[in-house]
């Protein structure tokens, strides 16, 4: 489970919200050299349709077991690029994000430092990636009832609907 | 077929592992007839120069006992370490540390002031200490220098089983004998006793309440326990649930907490950390001072977690001196 | 929005686009309403919630039709909360005519601590309130239902509830016991009988040993249940210590014989002169004559020995046989100089009537202070006027005789006090060698009495407790001997008349569960406890104006004689009286809406009922409060007459309002100019800092109400117009085309210090009017603020029971303010309107469908995905320390017994992952979050 | 910022319902504050396990930072009170390893507090600016033995 793994790392500009204060293209090369890291790529959006599709091809083709994306919080994200992961066969929870702009780029103005932390929480995602197993989801059953607490307008107008 | 050779050796050690082999009684009997001690400085004597006299690996096994403190003991374990098929750390100093162990939780200046300044019984207003090649009366003598921090033995030499236990308890030490002689060994680097913790075979846990609450921390020293309720639920520190069985519950029997010496079982990386982690969750506290004050009431936390274990804790020793 | 007039910014009616939504709700078959219900407690997760809801008693059922008759004859009047207090509602109250559903409800805070206190737990506010409205025929009802002497009480009752009453921590506690008096003496007064009640015999007999206040109530109890009752009495004539004890010039014996007689029109038979064990009245006797039960209420008839040198001498009589024969046989031997040993109304009694029967001096030896006297204060201060001396800090040691063998003196030790005894009274100990002696002839004993047990000693099935009382339960007065109960002070030694009356209805309970093969366990979970509802212990209401305590009319002529020494209250002084009681309960129980609802749909006994309501999602619209101006004194909230908060004066303009809609002063004018004060406590760092989105628009609302209504110049102080929604901007047009004068500064300061002649007798609005860079001082007849929205003030609190992520104090935290405002971080709960942040009524109807949405999207699809992020628990390397298990708030974790291992319960595990870390072995790991994968990020965050 | 500063490493644990959503908003809000601090999420502060914070330590950490819900708000009812309770006696501990008490900080941080997140890795930074390098991880003395000389004074 460690070191056999082929890890994808996917730097993500954000426009200019991360790059404008962490040197990418750096934090990207310093990835590839990390240990079980197959391929490791920036690009200007991640989230978008393009960056997931490179996401995709790539698991397929350099068959990776597993993925870092080094973008926005994962409140944000983590759904979306899990779905991305799923639609290439790859179990959505073998993927861990790195949060370099809310808690790097928009909160440090150091550039230097800045990427050097950057790379130290990349470093610590692949680290903690290549010791992920494959979790799968669980279903369960919705009750029908809802409950409204609290009767005013907007109580009354949820309840009618 | 000769009989295999068997060494015993003791480096930062009480003796107490070579009573451990005393202790086996008549059982002893068995062992001298299956084997040829060739080593056994407590016993018989047997000097440097016959060992270094030995081929390699020409003693089928090994037990090393205590601590390795000294340069002496460094260079005696590499030299059995060559010598032996097997080497087996016996009892918690080889394998965890031990008491010798708690050493690393000061400075060797510290230990060596206690000794030749402060100890109520010494006179030594010129702070003399003992010199590494000391003259006297024209003879050159030399003397083992102590290493700074106190090693187990798997620091310095490849073990390959441990004999966990201060001292291991003699059925033990038989079933490792017997299972080394027969050649059926478990995997190599394992430690020969069972892996669940003491509270699965421990009489008192049946009296540990589902929902455990400490309300404050009760000292042996100054408390006496009651003999028939779980020492935890009492509120003493018992290190049971943190600590593999195997030796009897012995310290139980003789209506004492666990303290720990057979050392972590093998999901836990840091025996000390993962039972503070338990029983400080079992506190009572519902803001920060009564957590302040909770805590406070746990006297000397390291050298109660890790009372046998220090240099295998993740810190290993304290900062100062380093 | 109930309470709006109208709504801006189309001016339509508030009540008219919203009830026809309320109706809907209540007629809607889908929609179960639940009023007066909070969330308790919520477990579960999306999807599959469990929500612990508590409705409140509402103490009026389905059947109530809405009609209002109650709220004619309920007595209590408190401020209408919907009304803003600015008018009245009754303790039963329908909030507005258009409520939803329709009916009353009665607001019940707690019990007060006047009924709390009294043994009998009689509705004390409820007969207090029927006086002080003139109900004196229904307040004596109130009294009849558990306490069948009014008169006799009124006038020797210890009174407890009067030292509880909160009334007494502002001024002086209300005359509870002599309002009861009045209104018993008022009856007799106006000649009325009253009715006994009537009920069908049940054909069972119940035998009562004793006619004291214990025996006659649990006569009067299973009376009035249909059991046939005869009571024993030792003596010639019934009340017992009532009749012996206490004298006439305190309980004047007409009036105790007309109350016990009321009791026997009951069906009630007395047989005198018939003690236990006499012929005919053995247990046995009773047994084989068909009674099914026997009560005995022996009352304590033997004095108690002080056990001292000369305590045989003729001259030293016991109270209990003194009074016996003064109150009995109107006359007993008296001497001279009289001493009375001990501090109780026995002492105190026994002393007065000694004065009444010749003694020329009269003195009271106890050995403690005139604090720690147990007698009632007011008899104490009677005695001293009747010239009683009173020696404090000795105790009699010996009796001593003269030379013809009678007594001369008696020999006190003197007494200090040294620490309190279980009783909490200072125990006296004695100083030693310093004596005093007190020449007196006669000296009578009250110093305690006990029960006359010899019979019943014999008979091994009773034993007596170490104070030589008979034994019995505490809870259901049983004694050794099937179907003998026991009560009154034979069991808990001497106490008072109205102790010894519910220890007699205790008694009379018990029976008839007994009969009735009820459940005997009732007596010790529920007796005396029957409701949940707090006590009323904490009532303070700063700034009541203070009102003095009426006091008792003494009788001019009745110095020392026979004749009754107090009288009652005139009705005057009991209805002003009367009208001193809080109504701190909220309902003073009086229950005489009971009787005025021909539907039979009040019950004052309904209890809160806590459900557990299984709901796929939930969604929180608990809406906004309105910011409350007295936070800013300047402005002259509640100091001022006419500075009305905003809510008030929509209540002012809406036709069903306290002033059915007419825009007037607090003195009835209609005002010549009003001001209305925009961001009041919005915006503002020290108070709101967000601003309420709503309040610019409801001003100009308000400003056009005013125009319209009254034709008075309108003064609008605001600091900048925010008609951000559809028809807002064209709304505050035809404003400022209607006149309004609009003055762009916020108000500093409202007073009524005038300093130019035209600013006399108004209101003046002091403000900088940033346009035009100058103070101006605006004199207004009428200020109205216009408060910002703040969240509840238990928002807090329904936020933690609900695990929404916390919020300090601030309105609920939406998942993301701008991408899911009606989402919150926890999955399956939703947020709607105001609750969510300050919104005007538009965005909360929008937020109520969105949130709708949400729910039915959960609903809709069935089912929903959980993200594997429990824990679990390795069976080889758990050893059942049971340490994790005290971790978990879910009750996840199962200890099995027989492997001796504990297991996770998946479906109840939420993933935090606390049990894992606090696994000593390293047994339990997390999904997603396993030991090693965080070790390996702290590795690669460090290098 | 001057380069020759000590710039401590500190390794945060943040519990995913409060502090990181709290980072989150400091983060869309910009408030500035030093990058010495890398965070991990766990789903609870209860999550944080003593041994994490030792691990830390020994491979290099200055210090290290437990963010948690307030007392009361947190979203599994307990989980910041195990946090409260774990903390203080791992601070006498690490006492005894001789690391000061002050490198380990357990704090507060709601989800609305993005400004005390901020200001709660300022402090701490300064804190360890003050208290310097730990460097646990150093190797030992290079020879690891005492040269006696050193203690001996001249015989």
């Amino acid at each position: 489970m460690n070191g056999t793994e082929r890890i994808g790392v996917y730097v993500c500009h954000c426009g200019t919200n991360i790059s404008h204060t962490v040197d990418v293209e750096a934090v990207a090369k310093y990835a590839a050299g990390l240990p079980g890291v197959a391929l490791a790529k920036e690009y200007k959006y991640m989230c978008s349709e393009p960056g997931q599709d490179m996401i995709q091809e790539d698991i397929k083709e350099h068959d990776l077991t597993r993925v870092v994306v080094a973008s926005c919080s994962p409140l944000m994200h983590e759904v979306t690029v899990r779905v991305a992961v799923w639609g290439a066969g790859m179990n959505p929870y073998v993927f861990q994000m790195s949060n370099i702009r809310e808690q790097c780029s928009w909160v440090h103005s150091d550039k230097r430092a800045a990427t050097e932390k950057a790379m130290r929480l990349v470093h610590g995602a692949v680290m903690r990636v290549s010791q992920h197993r494959e979790l799968f989801e669980k279903e369960v059953p919705v009750h029908p009832d809802v409950m409204v607490v609290g009767a005013g307008i907007a109580g009354i107008e949820a309840a009618l609907r | 077929m000769a009989k295999p050779k068997v060494a015993f050796y003791w480096c930062a050690s009480c003796g107490g592992c070579e009573e451990a082999v005393v202790d086996l009684a008549e059982d002893i009997l068995k062992v001298v007839e299956a084997v040829d001690i060739v080593l056994w400085p407590v016993a018989l004597d047997f000097k440097l120069k016959d060992v270094e006299a030995m081929a390699d690996g020409e003693i089928a096994v090994s037990f090393i006992n205590g601590a390795v403190r000294l340069s002496e003991q460094e260079e005696w374990v590499q030299l059995l370490r060559r010598k032996s098929g097997l080497v087996v750390a016996f009892g918690s100093c080889s394998h965890l540390g031990g008491i010798p162990g708690l050493a690393n939780l000061t400075t060797i200046e510290e230990i060596m002031a206690n000794k030749y300044d402060r100890a109520p019984t010494i006179d030594n207003p010129d702070g003399t200490r003992p010199l590494p090649r000391p003259v006297v009366d024209g003879y050159e003598l030399e003397l083992p220098t102590p290493w700074n921090t106190v090693k187990r033995l798997d620091e310095v030499i490849e073990v390959d089983y441990y004999l966990p236990g201060c001292a291991p308890p003699p059925e033990l030490i038989m079933t490792a004998v017997q299972a080394i002689l027969a050649g059926e060994l478990p995997p190599k680097g394992s430690v020969i006793s069972p892996e669940k913790t003491l509270c699965e075979s421990c009489p008192l846990n049946e009296s540990k309440p589902d929902e455990l609450v400490i309300t404050e921390f009760k000292r042996v020293a100054t408390s006496q326990p009651k003999p028939d309720e779980c020492y935890l639920a009492q509120g003493f520190v018992c290190m049971g649930p943190a600590t593999r069985s195997g030796c009897g519950e012995r310290c139980i029997h003789g209506n004492m907490p666990c303290r720990g010496c057979f050392g972590p079982p093998p999901g836990a990386r840091d025996q000390g950390t993962k039972l503070l982690s338990a029983i400080a969750s079992a506190g009572a506290a519902e803001n920060k001072d009564e957590a302040d004050l909770f805590a406070k009431g746990f006297v000397d936390p390291a050298g109660t977690l890790y009372r046998f274990s220090v240099p295998s804790s993740i810190l290993k020793r304290t900062l100062k001196g380093k | 929005m109930a309470m709006f007039d109208k709504t801006f910014p189309t001016l339509d009616c508030a009540a008219c686009i919203l009830t026809p939504k309320m109706v809907q709700v209540g007629q809607h078959p889908n929609i179960k309403l639940m009023t007066l219900s909070e969330v308790e407690a919520l477990s579960g997760y999306v999807g599959n919630f469990k929500v612990q809801v508590r409705q409140h008693a509402r103490y009026i059922t389905a059947d109530c039709t809405g009609c209002g008759e109650c709220v004619e004859v309920c007595p209590c009047e408190h401020p209408s909360e919907f009304e803003q207090g600015m008018n009245q509602r009754r303790a039963v109250y329908r909030a507005f005519p258009q409520a939803v559903p329709n009916w009353y409800s009665i607001e019940k805070r707690g019990v007060p601590m006047c009924e709390d206190t009294c043994p009998i737990h009689t509705r004390t506010q409820g007969y207090v309130n029927l006086i002080a409205h003139g109900d004196y025929a229904n307040a004596l009802k109130v009294i009849r239902d558990v306490n069948p002497f009014p008169a006799t009480l009124g006038r020797v009752c210890h009174h407890p509830c009067e030292s509880e009453c909160q009334r007494g921590f502002h001024d002086e506690p209300v005359a509870i016991c002599a309002l009861k008096r009045f209104v018993a003496d008022w009856e007799d007064e106006q000649g009325l009988a009253p009715e006994p009640f009537k009920t069908k015999p049940n054909g069972k007999k119940v035998a009562v040993i004793g006619s004291g206040p214990a025996g006659l109530t649990a006569a009067y109890d299973l009376a009035r249940k249909g059991y046939g009752v005869t009571i024993f009495e030792k003596y010639d004539k019934p009340g017992g210590l009532m009749r012996t004890g206490i004298p006439a010039f305190r309980l004047p014996r007409d009036v105790l014989d007309r109350e016990i007689n009321w009791i026997l029109d009951h069906g009630v038979e007395l047989k005198l002169n018939s003690p236990l064990g006499d012929v005919g009245v053995t247990l046995d006797d009773l047994e084989s004559k068909g009674y099914d039960a026997t009560i005995l209420a022996l009352g304590t008839t033997k004095g108690k020995a002080l056990g001292i040198e000369g305590e045989e001498l003729p001259g030293v009589v016991n109270c209990l046989e003194y009074l016996r024969n003064a109150n009995l046989r109107d006359e007993v031997e008296t001497g001279k100089r009289v001493s009375v040993v001990g501090g109780g109304n026995a002492a105190i009694d026994s002393a007065r009537t000694a004065l009444r029967y010749g003694a020329e001096e009269v003195t009271i030896i106890y050995r403690r202070t005139r604090d720690e006297m147990p007698a009632i204060g007011a008899e104490i201060i009677a005695a001293e006027h009747e010239g009683v001396k009173m020696h404090f800090l000795v105790n009699p040691v010996e009796m001593m005789d003269g030379v013809d063998g009678q007594l001369t003196k008696v020999r006190c030790q003197k007494m200090r006090l040294g620490e309190p005894d279980e009783s909490g009274r200072r125990r006296p100990v004695p100083i030693e060698g310093e004596f005093i002696e007190v020449e007196t002839d006669q000296c009578i004993l009250a110093i305690s009495q006990l029960p006359d047990l010899d019979f019943l000693v014999k008979d091994e099935d009773f034993d007596l407790t170490k104070w030589a009382t008979l034994k019995a339960d505490p809870h259901t007065c049983e004694t050794g001997h099937a179907g003998v109960f026991a009560c009154g002070d034979a069991v808990t030694g001497p106490s008072t008349v109205v102790e010894a009356m519910a220890s007699g209805r205790q008694a009379a309970t018990a029976v008839d569960i007994f009969l009735t093969d009820g459940d005997m366990d009732y007596m010790r979970r529920e007796y005396h406890r029957p409701t949940d509802l707090p006590k009323m212990d904490n009532v303070r209401q700063p700034g009541l104006p203070t009102v003095k305590r009426e006091e008792i009319p003494l009788n001019p002529d009745a110095g020392i004689t026979l004749k009754e020494v107090e009288l009652a209250f005139t009705e005057e002084q009991a209805v002003a009286e009367a009208k001193r009681c809080l109504v701190c309960a909220g309902c003073s129980d009086c229950r005489v809406c009971v009787d005025a609802c021909d539907k039979g749909a009040i019950d004052h006994l309904m209890q809160d009922e806590v459900s557990e309501i299984d709901v796929g999602a939930i969604i929180v619209a608990t809406g906004f409060e309105l910011f409350d101006s007295r936070e800013m004194p300047r402005y002259g909230y509640g100091r001022y007459d006419n500075v009305l908060s905003s809510l008030e004066f929509e209540r002012m303009c809406h036709a069903s309002g306290p002033t059915e809609g007419k825009i007037i002063t607090k003195d009835g004018r209609a005002p010549e100019a009003v001001a209305i004060l925009h961001c009041v406590g919005s915006r503002d760092e020290n108070h709101l800092e967000h601003c309420s989105r709503v309040c610019c628009m409801y001003s100009l609302k308000f400003a056009h109400l005013v125009l319209d209504h009254t034709g008075a110049e309108v003064y609008n102080f605001y600091i900048d117009m925010r008609a951000f929604g559809k028809g807002y901007e064209e709304f505050y047009k035809r404003l400022l085309n209607e006149g309004v004068h609009f003055i762009r500064g916020k108000a500093a300061e409202v007073t009524n210090v005038a300093e130019l002649p035209e600013e006399e007798g108004k209101l003046i609005v002091i403000g900088e009017d940033t346009l035009l860079g100058m103070n101006r001082r605006v004199p207004v007849d009428m200020v109205i603020l216009s408060g910002g929205l703040k969240p509840r003030a238990d928002a807090d609190e329904l936020a933690r029971r609900l695990h929404l992520s916390c919020m300090q104090g601030d309105f609920f935290l939406e998942k993301h303010p701008k991408l899911a405002p009606v989402d919150t971080a926890t999955d399956g709960i939703f947020l709607a309107g105001a609750c969510q942040g300050a919104k005007d009524i538009p965005d909360s109807v929008a937020q109520g469908a969105a949130a709708a949405a949400g729910a039915l999207v959960l609903v809709d699809r069935g089912k929903v995905v959980l993200e594997p992020i429990t824990s679990s628990i390795d069976d080889e390397v758990c050893s059942g320390c049971k340490l994790c298990l005290q971790n978990c708030p879910y009750d996840a974790i199962e200890f099995d017994t027989e492997k001796k291992i504990s297991k996770i319960v998946e479906e109840l595990c939420k993933g935090c992952g606390t049990c894992v870390a606090g696994c000593p072995s390293g047994a339990a790991t997390q999904q997603g979050f396993e030991d090693d994968q965080i070790f390996a990020e702290i590795t690669g965050n460090l290098s | 910022m001057a380069t020759d500063q000590f710039e401590p490493r500190i390794v945060g644990f943040l519990c995913r319902w409060c502090s990181y959503t709290g980072a989150d908003l400091a983060g869309t809000s910009r408030i500035q504050y030093p990058p010495n601090m890398t965070p991990i999420r766990v789903m609870c502060s209860g999550r944080v396990d003593p041994t994490f914070v030792v691990q830390a330590f020994a491979e290099g950490a200055d210090g290290v930072m437990i963010a948690g819900c307030h007392p009361g708000d947190c979203h599994y009812d307990v989980g910041n009170y195990r946090a409260m309770r774990r903390v203080p006696m791992l601070k006498n501990l690490l006492e005894q390893f001789g690391i000061s008490p002050e490198r380990l900080m357990l704090t507060w941080v709601s989800a609305s507090e993005g400004r005390k997140f901020a200001a709660d890795v300022v402090t701490f930074t300064e804190t360890l600016r003050r208290l310097g390098p730990l460097n646990f991880a150093g190797e030992t003395k290079a020879t690891d033995e005492l040269n006696l000389k050193e203690t001996a004074p001249a015989v």
